[in-house]
């Protein structure tokens, strides 16, 4: 670029440059620059500044969006056919013009942003209109319940992610929290044996699954042998170990106290 | 008894911390008839007609006792800080563009404002501005966005209908409609603008 | 001008956090002389004799605007109904857990959660987004839960995998998936999130 060519394009762009949110936006600057009609927009002329204007974002070292190139090719395209002749006029609608779907773009974005325009215009009323405090509310009713939130995809995911993120953190522990307390797979595990007598070692196990409840079996049939509840046979060195309920001796030890469930 | 059933109606808007609606207002006041309560808002209304600072309002389908807005600069004296953020302007028109045509997707918004806005999008998202609504049964079943509540309560809408009309763009920016392009009008007229440049 | 004095201080004191008195509203609105804004206040508590729900009180030498006492009963309800009614955070959490992870039991919600979570779960069914499905084969035959064709509704999903995963929400929002959980090991099923707490 001749350096009184940059000077008229800087000067044809007073705008701060990254001014445009996209190129529809840069297309509509252009269009009321030049005070030109949107419907029969001047396309020769609007496409010259338009790709100046990419030019000089780029010599400038701005990043220049893929969007703007996109508008640039388009802009090229409707160019020459506007200046192609037509091979036979009365083939194509002769209403047709090829700026056509610009116009109705540029129309329609030009329509959104007088919408933010006057949507703006209510955010600011609205902002100027102030509640009560909190506080004189609690004070009667005590804390206010949390503001409802309006559950969407975006928040049940995000919900999900902050337990599962929370989870890494936390420390594991030995035994959850939420174990069955030893107590009560005692009585589970003596209610089977009433219905069936004995039982293979094994079969103690049948219903747990993970590594807690293994654990927790394992100490209530402890605690069930030094009560005197069950015995336990092996037959031969490798053999199956069989459980078999026992009727409670009187010198049986008591059960000790769970401190927790104390 | 509707001098008191107003005052509580009154008591209940003020202290709620969301919009009241009539359905709230008609559960909690359970076995009052409907038309004894509407009878009670209305004349709670025409209360706050009479000149004061503060002023009954219709937000987000619900009622809220709020401080006229002439009077902000006034009250503003009473704060340090800026208590609201603000929007950018690319948020602006991107919430813009989801309230006037929602369901939307975001393919579909990039496409009306010719710009990529998934950045804008989590922004809205976040402040609970926007929400996702669904998946699109077309290929790729993007997401669906529209405005929550909350939107309605910042921008002091009563409800969607109640967005603002954009009428006469046209005339905003001095074009002239040619008949030559007569028949161009967007095809879905899903838009609640009124149509008076493209006829 | 006594009118709108009058409004203005209705709108400070109304706004106000803190009760105000006679002198901080002399300084806010500086210049306004003295016997002026005592005038005005002597209005404002003349009108607030009317019937109504609220009324102007003076609290540790300042004024404030507030609901009547007799009427406390309703705010308390409301409050109450309110609380009852909201979707709290951790309701929020157990459904999303739910939705992941059905069928799943309490206990192993709890483990994932790090917190017991029963009464949530009951809000949850109370609401339709949650059902028993049935009890797990294990030590107790803990019930199993999972969401309703309520819930999808409540979400716009069609069905169980129209449920956003990590990867999805990233590209579209532009947001960065934490890496725990995006690093996919998605062979086992058709769980959005790698499984790293639960064994």
């Amino acid at each position: 670029m001749m350096q009184e060519e940059f000077e008229s394009v800087l000067e044809a762009y007073p705008v701060k440059l990254d001014n445009f949110e996209g190129p529809l936006d840069l297309l509509l600057h252009l269009i009321k620059k030049n005070e030109v009609n949107v419907y029969d927009i001047p396309i020769v002329l609007i496409t010259k500044q338009y790709l100046d204007y990419i030019e000089l974002m780029r010599e400038l070292n701005l990043d220049v969006a893929g969007e703007f190139l996109v508008m640039a090719a388009t802009l090229i395209h409707v160019k020459s056919r506007m200046l192609l002749p037509r091979p036979d006029p009365a083939q194509e609608d002769p209403q047709e013009d090829p700026r056509e779907a610009l116009v109705r773009r540029l129309i329609e974005h030009q329509r959104y942003k007088a919408a933010a325009e006057l949507l703006h215009e209510r955010e600011t009323v609205r902002a100027a209109q102030w509640m009560r405090p909190d506080a004189v509310v609690t004070e009667i009713a005590g804390e206010a319940p949390e503001p409802e939130i309006e559950v969407d995809l975006f928040s049940l995911m995000s919900a999900f992610r902050a337990v599962l993120e929370r989870a890494r953190h936390r420390p594991k522990v030995p035994l959850p929290s939420e174990q069955i307390p030893i107590e009560t797979r005692i009585e589970q595990l003596l209610s089977r044996l009433s219905e069936t007598e004995a039982c293979g070692f094994d079969d103690l196990f049948a219903d747990v699954n993970g590594r807690s409840g293994l654990i927790v079996t394992f100490l209530a049939l402890l605690e069930m042998i030094r009560l005197k509840l069950v015995r336990v046979f092996q037959s031969g060195a490798f053999g199956p170990i069989r459980v078999y309920r026992r009727a409670r001796p009187v010198d049986a030890p008591r059960p000790i106290l769970d401190p927790e469930s104390a | 008894m509707s001098d008191s059933l107003k005052a509580v109606i009154e008591a209940l808007i003020y202290a709620s911390p969301d919009p009241l609606t009539v359905k709230q207002i008609a559960k909690l006041l359970d076995g009052e008839p409907q038309d004894a309560i509407e009878a009670a808002l209305a004349a709670l209304k025409q209360d706050y007609e009479r000149p004061g600072g503060l002023q009954l309002v219709e937000i987000a389908g619900g009622f809220r006792i709020v401080t006229r807005p002439e009077l902000h600069e006034w009250v503003r004296k009473l704060f340090h800080e800026q208590t609201k953020q603000k929007l950018s302007v690319a948020a602006l028109e991107t919430l813009a563009v989801i309230a006037y045509k929602q369901p939307i997707t975001a393919p579909e918004i990039a496409e009306i404002r010719g710009v990529n806005t998934a950045g804008v999008l989590g922004t809205l998202i976040e402040r609970r501005l926007v929400k996702i609504v669904g998946r699109k049964p077309v290929v790729g079943r993007p997401f669906m966005y529209a405005t929550t509540r909350e939107f309605l309560d910042r921008f002091g809408l009563k409800d969607l209908n109640d967005l603002p009309k954009v009428e006469d763009m046209a005339e905003v920016l001095g074009f002239e409609a040619p008949s030559g392009l007569a028949e161009a009008g967007p095809a879905e007229s899903a838009l609640p603008f009124v149509d008076e440049t493209v006829h």
